[in-house]
This record gives C-alpha cells, structure tokens and sequence, in this order.
C-alpha cells in the first residue's frame, strides 16, 4: 500500500449516494495529500457524515471511485470473502470517530483501546496495555481506564473513541464531529495531538460545526451543502473571504465574530 | 375412603390402560381388558356402581396414595415392600416373569449365561427389580418404559436378553411375528397380582376378597381369563 | 391406523387447549409478577421472587402431583383439567415472568430517562416507550415457552388427563404399531407447534418493523 | 396420609448417584447448546438463504417435535442403522432440542445490539465473523440471558425424559425406588428439594452474570 | 405552583451527588429567575450533566435542595406513589434534552414530539399534529416528520429532541450541550428561538462548550469545575474578565480571541 508521495492519501472522484428517493452525496470530488488535516463544514443534514462514512465503507456508494493511497476502497467488483478481506485491510488504515461514538458498552475504556491492536496486530497483552494507558493519558482519561462506558461523561466518551481510533495507528482519521462534546482546554489540547499526529504523516478529515475549530486545525477546508462541494479553499481563505455566496451565508455568524 | 362411603357413592377403580391385555385402550377408545372385566365383575358381587379410570403408572401409587381412587386393579405385584405403603387383598391371579432372546441366540441358558450381557426390564415392574438385585455387576441392566420399547429393543440388538412379566409378551407375539424366543433359565419367582387398597379401608379390603372368591366359585372368574388370556388357561 | 385417527385428534385438540388456557392466564401471572418485582414495597418483591425461584426450582410433575393429590387435603378438589391448566399456568408464568422483566432491561436506560423526563410515569413509560422496544424480544420468548408448555403439556397425564402423548402411548400398548403412531402423533405436533411458531413470527415481525424502516 | 421417609433415607445414595448423572448431562448440553445456540443464530442470520435452509429446516424439526419423539427416533429408529449409546443420544437429542431454542432467543438479541456497535468495530478493521464474536454476541448474550436462564433451568429438568431409553438420571432412579417402596410423595418431595438446591445454583450464576451485565450497559 | 414572581424559578441549595466514592457534586448553590437563560461551563467531566439531571431527578441526590418555582423537586420524604405524582407533575413543567438525545427510536419524528402533549395532557391527535409540525417547522425539519430516528443526521436529531420538550411547554428547559451538533446557522436559529421562548418567560439552563453561543444567548453563566461551581456572573464579565484564574485558565483561548 506504500505508494509515492504524490500520490493523494485519500481521493474522491465523483462519488454518489442515494437513500431512496433521496440523493445525499452528488458527485463529490475531494482529493487530500499525505499529513494533511481537512476540515468539512456544512449544514446539518448535508451529507458530511455520510462522507465519511462512505469513505470508511459504511455506507456504500452508488456510483463514482473513492481511493486510499492510491488503492481503491470501493469495489464493486469484488464479492464476498474476497471484498471481505480487501475491506478489513483498508478499514484498519483508517480510524473512524462516529458522532455518537459507539463505545462498546461491554468493555471497560482500557479495553475498548487495546481490542483492536491485541486482536488485529496480534500485539501482546502487556504491550497493548501500555500503549492503551499511554492514549489515554494523552486525552486525561488515565483514571477512567477500568471504568466502563455507561459512567463516563459525554466529553469523556468522546475522547476514549479517539484513543480507540488512534490506537492501530491508522494512516487516515476520519473524525465525525469528534470535538463537539469536549470543552475548550481539551479542545486546546486535541488540537495538539491532531497537530502532532499530521507532523508524522497521519492524515485527517474533519467534520465539524466549530468554524474557530476548523479554522485553526486545518490546511484546507470545504464546504458542503445538499450533497456537493459549494466551496473548497484554504481555511484563510474560506473563513474570512468565502466566494460562495451560500458559504457567506453560511459563515455569517462567524464572518461577523471576525469583523 | 372405606366401603360405607363408596357404598353411598361410586366405586372409583384404576388401571394404567397401557398393559395389554389386563388393561389397555382398544381401536374404538374403550378402555378394555382383564382388569377391567375383573373389575366389573367385583363391583357386580359388591353391589356398588364402579368407575374404571386410567392413570399412568408412574403416577398411579401416588394416586391412590391421594385418594382419586378406591383401588387399583392394575395386575400389581404384591410385593412385602409394597405391603408397607397399602393394603392388598388376596392375589387374583399370579404372574411369573420369562426370560426372552433373539432368535439366533444361542448362549443363554441359564442365569449364569447373563454374565456381560445387556438385560432389559420394564421400569416399576417387578422384573425391573429382580433383575437389579441379581445382576450384581454381572450384567449391565437397561430399563425400559414399556413392553414394546423393550422389544424393539430387543429386537434391534440393543439388548440381548429381555426380562418381562410373561403374560403380556405371549399376547405381543399373537399380534406380531417378532424373532424371538424364550428360554428357559430354570426356577423363576412367580409374583402374586393383587387389588391395592389405601391403608386403613378394612371393610372395603374385606369385601373385595369375597367378591373374589365368588366369581371364582361361580365361573365368572375362568370366563374373564377365556376371553383375554387363553382357554383353560390355569390361572393361579 | 384410520380408526384410531381421531382419537388422536381428539387428543391432540386436549393438549391444545389446556396449553392455551395455561398461557392465556399465564401471561397475566407473569405481567403481575413483573410488576411486582419491580414494586417499591419490599415484602412484594421478595415474594415475586422467592415465588419465580420455587416454581422454576421444582418440577412441573411433582407440581402437579402435589395440588393434583396434596390439594384435596386443603379443600382445593380440582378435576384434572382444571389442574391441568391452573398449574400449568402458574408454572409458565413464572417463566414468562422472567422473559419479560429480561426484554425491558434489555431496552437502553436513555429511553427510560427521556420518557420520565417528558413526565410520564412509570407505567406510561412502559406502556408508550418500553414495550414497544422490548415486544421483539418478548415475544420470541413466549414464544419459546408457549413450544415447551404445549411439549410439556404431556406431563399432565401423570394426573390422568388423556393428552396427544399419553394417548399414543395407550393406543401402542393395545396395538403394537410405535413407529405408526409416534410418527402419527409427531405430525400432530408438528402442526400444532408450526401454528404457533407462525404466530410468534407474525407477531415479531409487526413489533421491530420500526427498525427496518 | 403420614409422611415416612425412612424409605428415602435407603435410597439416599441412589439418588445421589442420579444427581450426579443429571449433573453432568445438564452442563454437558447446557455447554452444547448455548454455544450452538450462538452459532446457528449467526448461521441462520448471516449467510444466504441456500445455506442455512438445511440449517433452519433442522432447527424446525427439532422446535416442532417433542424430545421424547425425538430420543425414541434416534434411540430405536436409527437403531436400525447404528447403535449410539443411550448417553449419547440422550444428549445430543437434548443439546439440539435447546440449541434450537437458544438459537431462537439468540437470534432476537443479536438483533437487538445497535448498528452502531456492529459500525464500529468494522470500522477498526475487524471482520465481520470477529465484530460477532468480541462485539455482538458477548452483548447478545447478556441481553439474552433472563430467558436463557429460563431454558436452561426447564432443560435440566428436561433431562428426565432420558429416562425412557434407560438412562439412570434422577427421577429415573427415584421412579424405580418408587415402584419398590410404594413411598411416590416422600420420593418426589425430596427430588422436588434436590431440584430445587441445584436451580438455586443456577439462579445464583445468573444474577451473578446480570450483575456484571447491568455494570456494562 | 404559581407563586410570585419573586421566587427564583430554580433554585439549588448545597446539592451533593456522590457515584460509590467518586463526589460529582460538592455542594452547589444556585438561584435563576424566571425567564432568564442560565449558561453552565466547565471541563469535561466536571459534573454539568449530573447538575442538570439532578435537577430533573433522574439523578437522586444526597443532599441538598432542589426548588422548582418554589416546590421542593427532591422529596425524601415522599414514598412510593406519592413521590411518583409528585416528580410526574414536576417533570412535565420541566423540558430535557439530552446529549446523546435520546429519541424514541420506534416512532417517526411527529410521533416523538407529540406522543407527551397527547397522553400527558390529553390533547387529541388533530390538535397535537398541529402543534407537533408547527415546532418541526420551527428547527426546519417539517419534511422529516415521518421519518424516523434511525435515518437522521446528528443535527436533525437533536432538533427534534429540541422539539420534542418543547411540545410540553415546559416552564424550565434544560439544555445539555443541545447545540453541539448544529451547524452556525442553525444556532443562530435555536438562539432566536431560545430568545422568542425567555420572552414568553420560559426559563432556561444550558449546558456548552460553544462559549461564543453561551456568550450570545445567555443572561448569566456559570463555571464549575470538579463539581463546584468556581464562578458565576454576567457573561460578559464572565467571559471577559473572569475573576478566577481557573476560569481564566480554562477561557484562555476565548479570552485570546477576544484581544
Ligand atoms: N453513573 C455513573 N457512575 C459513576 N461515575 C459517573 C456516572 N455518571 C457520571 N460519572 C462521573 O461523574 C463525573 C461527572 O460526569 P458528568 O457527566 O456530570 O460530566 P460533564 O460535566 O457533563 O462532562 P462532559 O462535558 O464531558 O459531558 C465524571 O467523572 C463521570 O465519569
Ligand atoms: N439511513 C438513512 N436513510 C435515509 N436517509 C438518511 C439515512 N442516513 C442519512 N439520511 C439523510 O441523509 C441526509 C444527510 O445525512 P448526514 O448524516 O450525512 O448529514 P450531516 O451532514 O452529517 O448532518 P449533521 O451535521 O446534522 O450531522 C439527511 O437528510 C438524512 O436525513
Ligand atoms: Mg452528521
Ligand atoms: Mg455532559
């Protein structure tokens, strides 16, 4: 899966998707480089989260190419087993923070970290719990590690789905407004990490409705509404000179805080 | 309950319905047999109006230890042990157990013979019994719900050697050609067949020995045995 | 075979219709039972529960036995029918009673939380936002155990009701046919137990069509 | 009607010997069809219609039939063919009989567990038989435990009906300690209490399980 | 219930809530008046969702008062029925939305907003249709009345859950992060009609990390930490010039926008 580093880390190439009646995604094109962070803004009911969800396969697209490191994720082409094996393999590149985080109920935090590394890397117990304790002292969770997911708070929840995520080092994240829940510090905070993790390569796709967020994080940012891609452009650009006028619109509240 | 009160009332008689030909429910869904006809004839010496029920064996002490019956004229084994838990009355026939193989055996002769065999017996009969008591690890003893579990068993090879109350088997090989004999193993215990009253019912205990030796004095009894057991079949 | 088919049938028409009186008053039993485990009263759930851990701890045989034989002696004179269906019912229900409270706690607490929050009460809350939830659940296992009591329905006849079972094997006894019989009697409760099986799919089905939408 | 129970007190290490069988038949099949449970529910939910058809058709037979019908098919009738030794019949006739159950339950459960759950952990990258097997069915499982409990506390005392192809369980051997002393009241009010220790024990596991469970939701 | 206008609408005096050995609320003192709109702030895990629960009794607490206009919310001494009476009649003057929303997933989107109004008070189902479309329509979402949960988005989610206390129309509504998955405009929509709402008296307390949007909509604002409350004032006190260095701390990236 190593490829030269021209080519894009993850790339769109019109990319449809229906549910019914109702198109969602219609023909979004998007490419992003290796150690980029891009962040999606765009109103609710848009089709974000059903972006990135296509992209991690979740929902499968109807027509159009969507491409990890050069590799083709979509395949309709393949069945069964086969398909099976292809997307388990693509799927542990990526590491997906839902925007209801879907903690798994019936393991403590520490677990819900080192299930994946112990069971997929096959990474011994000792190691993974070190490498476990070590995410979740990166999001101030180290004291939460044997307490389970029904009494974690909503901010807590979120920052244990990051450190699951980020726990099989996947070259791509993909975070469902994975900020949404934590307070400024953290936000401070995961900024940081986030920053720290595009230093090493990682690339990153954001959805979020915090524009301050996007703003500062991001080297790109796209904006999204009805299923197509109204405006893409560098956040600069984006947040203070939008030459969409739907995206002015859109950005208006946050246009004004900038005035 | 004792005879006063069922004088005044009905006279409730039980049997398994399950152990031709004593008891035992025909194509039309009457329950017939010899118990019943015996049962029939008692009542009639008695002078009382009699009920004739079913209840299936494994419940049928239980039953009368309960009171939802008189007496049982089930073809019972009057066992001493049995003795202890009701009363009964003098035997109205008595059975003796036969000892069966399949056809091509050839090896059993005797007790001794049953030596690493598997040996079948009825469940609550008093073959189960004896069987149990004699094999003293020499055999492997298999039980059975009923006589024809017990000869399809036989039959299939799953045992080699059937002990069962004589009778009943006599009566299975008239209906169905069945490759397998009897063999004779020498000195047998024969059980008494008794009428099982509750504990504490003298008069009714009483009473049903009289009829008893009415209907045999007067020949009802012989008919009853001509019809469901054999012609001049000696009974006792 | 032909001339005792209908005694078959009428048998199998007794094993139908004490199962379904059992269940009938049954499920009521149950919905008590859940009702008050759940109760503020202590004393009520400790009888809920000490009466589950019996019923379910002894068996059904020697429950019949016992009020079938023992209830004469504290005036309840029962004719074995009525036995039939009055332990029966309160057998299964004891099991239901279980099904039941494990469907709703398998509902998420949110829902519980949302619903009172809106200010409804307890039972509203089970009646509008629990039990739509649970009924898949639910229903599959009465189910279940709607199949095992018409199965164990063949044990009333150690109380001398003439069920499908208890018939066959009367009927082998007199005519040496096991094989035609049992097989006779297999298909009558094929057909029973398929009914109901086609129930309990109808019915789950209608409760969790919301999650297909 | 006076109560003796010196009769119960001979037989004592009798029905000793009958629990002890019961015992080990019940975890046997309780082991056999909980986890079989798990997988024809997988099967049946999982693969395409060709391949579990045979699945469900024998799932269908196993539901629709009594156990007694069953054992005397596969004690006598298959007898013809081969002998299996009645232990062994007798538990694989009761494993499949409550695997079908189980499976049922299962089925329903699995069901129950939100998409969510399955989403996310595809989306670590595991396949979809290991999503059901850390994921789904641990959660499955906790959810189906009140009427799994159920079936499993019906099914220990399923394990009489063995007694028609011979098997010495419990009852069995109380039955024929009943047919010698004549003493049924005594014999069943003390099977009813040895019955009754054991589904204490059972009942003791789950609310141990649900403990944990209610912990983890 | 009606009682001057002179008592506080909610008032909290020394409220502690204990989880085994972990205290989550320390003893909180609070007084909002009628038709005021109340911001809470504070870290992840600091006890803001407790505080709010705890209000709506869904959290039993150990010690404490809590008043709703006047009425004491917990009742120790009530028992058994009466306490059940007593918290319903409570709880219907009091509109939740939660922050994992909580909808009902078996009934579509009208159904959820008028299932309360139509068995609650008995309004009969021509009417509460009514009801029900005018408030979808107000958080935009009139076409997704049928749908049901399972097919929204994040946002349209929690604006039917918005909708869904509304319908009751609750003397006090409490927000628990309830704008963390809307998009900008659709905040600004949600701060209009919290506006239009306070006018019409309605009390509000609103649990955020959005602190520009607690800025915006509030008439005072609160932050708690470790399950006190460090600071409360004006927002524009607040968020300008916090007294404690904590909130300083913890505003530091508000506060940098700001200069
Ligand atoms: N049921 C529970 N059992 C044990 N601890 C709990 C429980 N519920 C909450 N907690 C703990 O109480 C603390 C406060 O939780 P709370 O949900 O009130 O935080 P919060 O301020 O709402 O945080 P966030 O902003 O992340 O939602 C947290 O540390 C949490 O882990
Ligand atoms: N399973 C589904 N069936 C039908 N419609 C769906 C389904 N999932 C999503 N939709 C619809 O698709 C549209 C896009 O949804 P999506 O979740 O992608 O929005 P979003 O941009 O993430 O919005 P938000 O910011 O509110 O989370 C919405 O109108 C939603 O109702
Ligand atoms: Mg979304
Ligand atoms: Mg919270």
């Amino acid at each position: 899966m190593t490829q030269t580093t021209d080519t894009p880390m993850v790339e769109l190439k019109g990319v449809k998707k229906r549910f019914g009646d109702l198109e969602v995604l219609k023909g979004i094109d998007l490419r992003v480089d290796r150690g980029k962070i891009i962040s999606i803004i765009g109103p609710s009911g848009s089709g974000k989260s059903t972006l990135l969800r296509s992209i991690n396969n979740l929902e499968v697209i109807d027509e159009g190419q969507i491409l990890l490191d050069g590799v083709q994720v979509n395949r309709p082409d393949l069945k069964g087993m086969a398909f099976e094996r292809h997307i388990n393999h693509i799927r542990q590149n990526m590491g997906m923070v839902f925007q209801h985080f879907n903690l798994f109920p019936h393991m403590s935090t520490l677990d819900n970290v080192t299930l994946a590394p112990r069971k997929l890397k096959g990474m011994e117990t000792k190691h993974a719990r070190e490498l476990g304790m070590e995410l979740l002292e990166r999001v101030g969770l180290a004291d939460k590690a044997q307490a389970y997911p029904s009494s974690l708070s909503g901010g807590q929840k979120q920052r244990v789905a990051i450190a699951r995520a980020l726990a099989m080092r996947p070259k791509v994240m993909l975070f469902d407004e994975a900020t949404s829940a934590l307070d400024p510090e953290l936000v401070e905070e995961v900024n940081q990490v986030m920053k720290g993790l595009a230093e090493e390569h990682m690339t990153m796709l954001i959805v979020t409705h915090e524009m301050g967020f996007a703003r500062d994080v991001s080297d790109w940012a796209m904006f999204m509404d009805g299923g197509v891609v109204v405006e893409a452009n560098t956040p600069d650009h984006l947040f203070s000179h939008p030459d969409q006028e739907r995206t002015q619109h859109f950005l208006r509240k946050h246009l004004g805080a900038q005035a | 309950r004792d005879l006063p009160e069922i004088q005044e009332d009905v006279f409730q008689v039980a049997n398994s319905g399950a152990y031709p030909p004593f008891s035992f429910v025909n194509t039309d869904g009457e329950l017939v047999g010899f118990d019943v006809d015996i049962a029939e004839a008692l009542a009639e010496k008695m002078g009382v109006e009699v009920n004739i029920q079913t209840s299936p064996w494994n419940g049928i002490v239980a039953a009368l230890a309960g009171g939802r019956f008189d007496a049982c004229i089930c073809s019972m084994s009057a066992t001493e042990e049995r003795q202890k838990a009701v009363d009964f009355t003098d035997p109205y026939y008595s059975s003796g157990l036969s000892i069966w193989v399949r056809e091509e055996t050839d090896d059993v002769s005797s007790i001794a013979d049953f030596e690493g065999k598997r040996v079948g017996s009825t469940l609550g009969e008093t073959g189960n019994q004896w069987a149990t008591e004699k094999a003293e690890g020499r055999w492997r003893n298999q039980t059975f719900q009923g006589l024809p579990d017990m000869l399809n068993a036989l039959t299939t090879g799953r045992i080699d050697v059937m002990v069962a109350d004589d009778i009943p088997v006599y009566v299975a090989l008239n209906e169905d050609d069945l490759p397998i004999k009897q063999v004779d193993v020498g000195e047998l215990p024969r059980f008494p067949a008794a009428i099982a009253v509750q504990k504490g019912s003298p008069e009714l205990k009483e009473a049903l020995n009289t009829a008893l030796a009415e209907i045999r004095a007067d020949g009802t009894y012989q008919e009853i045995v001509n019809t469901w057991i054999g012609e001049g079949v000696d009974f006792n | 075979m032909i001339d005792i088919t209908p005694l078959l049938v009428k048998a199998a028409w007794v094993t139908v219709d004490i199962s379904a009186r059992a269940l009938f008053f049954g499920f009521f039993i149950a919905a008590a039972l859940v009702v008050m485990r759940t109760a503020r009263l202590p004393p009520l759930r400790w009888l809920a529960r000490a009466y589950i851990s019996v019923v379910r701890g002894t068996p059904y045989f020697v429950q019949l036995l016992l009020v079938f034989y023992g209830g004469p002696a504290i005036g309840l004179r029962l004719d074995p029918f009525t036995c039939g269906v009055v332990v029966g019912a309160f057998n299964i229900g004891a099991y239901m009673s279980e099904a039941m409270r494990g469907a709703i706690e398998s509902v998420e607490s949110g829902q519980n939380e949302a619903s009172r929050s809106l200010g409804f009460g307890r039972l509203a809350t089970l009646r509008y936002i629990i039990l739509p939830q649970a009924a898949g659940l639910m229903i599959r296992s009465i189910g279940v155990l709607a199949i095992i009591l018409v199965k164990n329905s063949s044990l009333v006849s150690i109380i001398s009701v003439v069920e499908l079972t208890y018939q066959a094997q009367r009927l082998i006894g007199s005519t040496y046919k096991p094989l035609e019989i049992f097989t006779l009697s297999a298909l009558m409760y094929i057909v029973i137990i398929y009914a109901v099986m086609g129930m309990v799919e109808f019915l789950y089905r209608r409760a969790t069509r919301y999650t297909f939408r | 009607m006076e109560f003796d129970f010196t009769p119960v007190i001979d037989y004592f290490p009798t029905l000793l010997k009958g629990v002890g069988v019961t015992l080990l038949i019940g975890l046997t099949v309780a082991l056999l069809s909980i986890l079989g449970g798990q997988l024809v529910a997988v099967i049946s939910l999982y693969t395409r219609k060709v391949v579990n058809w045979p699945l469900r058709f024998f799932i269908w037979l196993f539901m629709t039939t009594p156990l007694l019908l069953q054992l005397y098919f596969l004690y006598f009738g298959l007898g013809e063919l081969i002998l299996i030794p009645a232990i062994v019949v007798g538990i694989l006739g009761l494993g499949f009989h409550y695997m079908a159950y189980n499976a049922d339950i299962f089925m329903a459960t699995i069901r129950s567990v939100s998409s969510g759950q399955y989403e996310a952990s595809r989306s670590l990258g595991f396949g979809h038989l290991r999503t059901l097997l850390y994921i789904i069915l641990p959660q499955a499982f906790y959810r189906a435990l009140p009427q799994l409990s159920n079936n499993m506390i019906i099914m220990v005392k399923d394990i009489a009906v063995l007694s028609a192809i011979g098997i010495g369980e419990l009852v069995y051997v109380s039955q024929y300690a009943i047919s010698i002393t004549f003493r049924p009241f005594e014999f069943y009010i003390t099977i009813a209490v040895i019955y009754y220790l054991i589904n204490l024990m059972m009942e003791a596991g789950q609310s141990w399980i649900e403990r944990r469970a209610a912990y983890r939701r």
